[in-house]
């Protein structure tokens, strides 16, 4: 098949768009599976210089071979420090995390996102794994950035059990809560399209489309009243370049994709 | 300083700090003693059932694999346990040794949620899974080890985390601020594997640290394994490199391979396919009977857990380790 | 979880944990820059007339005293410190310096009590001293760097300590038990003399860490001094030895025997002689200005001050460094 | 002089007295000066396998060298550990430091120091170091060990300023202010004899008396009134073992000594 716009895959093309988002010169808190992609991407493209933080330890890795986790010797691999998490964490509350990539099996308007339970926590239809550094992450670091599959099942008007901090229930209620001032869900990109957060309601607002992907689409796929701006933008398609470096060196043996 | 709310969670270890001091004068010798024996004797010796137990690190990376396994032959039942586990923690929950968890995170990594942990807790086999973060559950072992009551953090709040915590919310008297107060977690016995120990339990660390220094201080009983072990010569040449001093340790035992399937940094490189057999297995409770069957009841002890794996593949993983450069 | 009791003693350095954030966010660059920078323009960029600082260590151990001495010659005034310390504090008390004091010890260690810090008191030239034990001053620190707002501690308990400091008693919400809560203290400026740093200020320590973790985690500015300047590379080599990461460094100054008259571990030995001269020479005001002229005021840098120490006199440290062995 | 009984100096004397109370396979807290003289005398005499803690990280150091510091190399030369003053003060709030060495300024009936000041605090007559460890090594500990010279302006009814505890205002004072239960004075080693505690009243008690000095002296230079036992003890001069190995062997430069 010839690398044309069209030979790539949702994984990929979500990768790249969290890829692009990543600012240089700045520490991201970098979970396990496509933050590890999007984080090697970036730094291997638009943001040579970020400094990738991992919870157990390792910051300041030079991200040459794919970690497969968190704790795992690649994520310290001619780093700057391999310490601990009581170390990582803490920085983090300092203030000194300034982007932070997080995954879920539930997203709500606010950007709250559940990884704890489908159902009722005490007899629950489905138990998930848990927090993990999830809500550490989403308190702590400055702004975050979830990455899910776009569905109506994970699109929710509520989730089942709010894990990472969002917006909670909307404009100052972090603050109200205790949270650390000024932070906050950034965006979030799905395997549709990138969304942000009105700055006003604080609730989740399409950004831009993936390729070929209709606003209806969007909001079909969506189990809330997503805010829908008067101009919505186009995310480009993975260039030649990005699916190579995605392929050739980032994941050769096809572990994510 | 009012308390302005309370986590209705179970605080499943309460603790006594007293009691906790008492402990380590009177039940942790200053002797230097060979602490050296097998997993064996190790689990028999310290764990026990419905004890409250760890691991450090997790299933994949610096885990103590073969006292984890050591721990389902024993068949030790009724464990209340904090994690933050992978593989280890998986093998204990299709076992059903957990009774109770200060869950953080128990799941498969990159290969999603295990569901030897949805057998365990959808059908009510773990009776309580009270909820923490992984930052969290860390500082809790932390004020056990810095011998205070509470430490307080800026997580949690405002979630229904919180609510299934056993944590408190009170007004800062100092700036005014909401903080959390996150009670002691004093563990019976924690498992912590190393890259290098003194027959005394004087043990050193290579790469992250994990939650060592942290969970080695939080406990009543620490069970160390290590990938080798050295003359003390060694660790009095570098007593800035000691992470875990021998008067913390109850057992020394040499578990060489001993976070296999996972890896050691510096030393062996995770195995992928042994990890990814788990993974497998584990869907279905009979697979994971027979994972179990094939990798701990069906064999005596960790040496011959090597022999299965057999030596090429082990080299295998040596070949993918990290080096220092 | 009421305040049973509350220290008078001053909060000398008031603090604003989401304030400090914004500093950590907005201030501290991630990118790897060089910092290296002299003792005479890191002191004139960072170190400002009423600034809260602190030094790390103290006098006769690892201590950053090439940057101790540069503090006085430029006159920094009106200096609110906190110490735990020996020469260094003794040096900025004779200076007339220092306005208010967080003061665990200050002394002259077997040499006994300070003159200078006797006539910097009892002439009420330093207007206030808050106390603190060695344990509980960090502890503060350690609350700043893991970005909470105080630590529980069972120290000074009982005692007046507790009237004459600025903390609070209060009952445990989870235990009952009486603990003091030590308010964070975030310094505006720390100074921290290390074995080896490279030019971005990422930093190794040898021998005992002392506080410098804790310090340098708890200050707004770091000026960092060290014996070796190596190349980024050794850095990355051992990620497991970095105690302080650049991004918390301001400036980097390479000062040989920054530590002299006091030892750096496995580098040299004290210098005996030199730290008399201080003991005997402090013990009248004249005889302290006349050390200050000869040591430091005379002298433009740290270099000519080694010169005037002169090579064999250093030598005579270095062959008496502690040794791995 | 030959090396008879009356062959040695006061603080020969008291360096002896005190060796001698170390126990053996302990933890102990050693301060600058006399107690780094008695950790040595007692390893290489009565107590092999003490375990010497300085608070500013070492421990397990092996004393081939006196130290002049608490932070000095000596103070971890062949360790067991050389971490930090965090690690160390917290090791001693989880129980594991038996016995902590003190010294100074005043002490007063319940073994309360104080190295604050003379005078009023505000307006103080002499300013003297502080606490330095002193108050946590006294709150902490198991047990504490204080080295005084003795006389009424040092051993006096009240101390300008508790510095550090002792049994504070008598029994259960300590447990009511919150302290570790189980903590306090365990002896006070003088320039004329050995004190211990009286368990009913937790004052001061003479225990046993110094070679050549009599209850009388003793009183009359101790600023209340001291508990004398129907029994009074005597101490043992140093022996020539002791002395050799002071003078030959822990201090032969004469640093302290």
């Amino acid at each position: 098949m010839t690398m044309n716009e069209q030979a790539y895959s949702k994984t990929e093309l979500m990768i790249c768009v969290a890829a692009r988002l990543f600012e240089d010169s700045t520490t991201c808190f970098i979970g396990t599976g496509i933050p590890m992609l999007a984080a090697m991407l970036a730094s291997k493209t638009t943001a040579p210089n970020i400094v990738p933080v991992f919870e157990f330890g390792g910051l300041g890795a030079i991200l040459e071979e794919l970690p497969r986790a968190v704790g795992e010797a690649r994520t310290f691999h001619k780093g700057i420090s391999a310490l601990g998490i009581c170390d990582t964490m803490e920085t983090a509350q300092r203030g000194f995390i300034d982007y932070g990539f997080l995954g879920g099996a539930q997203i709500d308007p606010y950007g709250n996102l559940n990884s704890v339970v489908i159902g009722d926590h005490d007899r629950p239809k489905v138990r998930l794994p848990g927090s993990g550094g999830g809500n550490d992450v989403g308190s702590l670091c400055w702004q975050t950035i979830a990455i899910m599959q776009h569905d109506a099942r994970r699109f929710v008007p509520q989730v089942d059990f709010v894990t990472t901090p969002g917006f909670l229930s909307g404009p100052g209620a972090r603050e109200a809560a205790g949270l650390p001032r000024g932070t906050g869900p950034m965006a979030v990109v799905s395997t549709l399209a990138l969304m942000d957060f009105d700055p006003d309601t604080c609730r989740m607002r399409l950004k831009s489309l993936h390729p070929g992907v209709t606003v209806d689409e969007v909001t079909a796929s969506t189990g809330f009243d997503l805010v829908i701006p008067q101009e919505v933008g186009q995310n480009a398609p993975p260039s030649k370049e990005e699916l190579r470096l995605l392929r050739e060196e980032i994941d050769p043996t096809g572990f994510y994709i | 300083m009012e308390i302005l709310k309370t986590g209705h969670g179970e605080l499943i270890q309460p603790f006594d700090l007293d009691e906790f001091r008492e402990w380590n004068r009177t039940r942790k010798t200053r002797k230097l003693v060979d602490k050296r024996m097998t997993e064996e004797e190790a689990v028999r010796q310290f764990v026990y059932d419905g004890c409250y137990i760890g691991t450090e690190l997790y299933g994949t990376v610096r885990c103590p694999m073969s006292l984890a396994r050591e721990v389902v032959r024993q068949q030790k039942k009724d464990l209340r346990v904090c994690g933050q586990g992978v593989l280890e923690l998986d093998l204990w929950l299709a076992a059903g040794l957990v009774k109770k968890l200060d869950i953080t995170y128990i799941g498969l990594e990159v290969y999603g949620t295990t569901a030897a942990l949805r057998r365990a807790v959808e059908s009510g086999q773990v009776d309580s899974c009270v909820e923490w973060s992984n930052a969290s559950i860390t500082w809790r072992m932390k004020a056990a080890a810095m011998g205070v009551p509470f430490l307080p953090t800026r997580t949690m709040l405002g979630t229904d985390m919180l609510d299934y915590s056993a944590a408190k919310v009170v007004k800062d008297p100092f700036t005014g601020i909401k903080v959390i107060l996150l009670p002691a977690l004093i563990l019976d016995v924690a498992l912590i594997h190393v890259h290098r120990a003194d027959k005394f339990g004087n043990c050193q660390i290579d790469g992250i640290s994990g939650f060592a220094l942290e969970m080695s201080r939080a406990s009543k009983r620490l069970i160390v394994s290590a990938e080798e072990i050295v003359p003390t010569e060694e660790i009095r040449k570098y007593p800035d490199r000691t992470a875990i001093p021998y008067y913390l340790v109850d057992a020394v035992v040499h578990a060489p391979y001993g976070s296999h399937p996972g890896e050691m940094a510096y030393l062996y490189g995770r195995d992928e396919p042994g990890i990814k057999e788990w993974v497998e297995m584990s869907k279905t409770d009979q697979g994971a009977q027979e994972y179990l069957d094939k990798y701990v009841y069906r064999l005596k002890d960790h040496s011959e857990y090597l022999e299965l794996i057999g030596e090429e593949r082990l080299q295998a993983c040596v070949d993918l380790r990290e080096r220092r450069e």
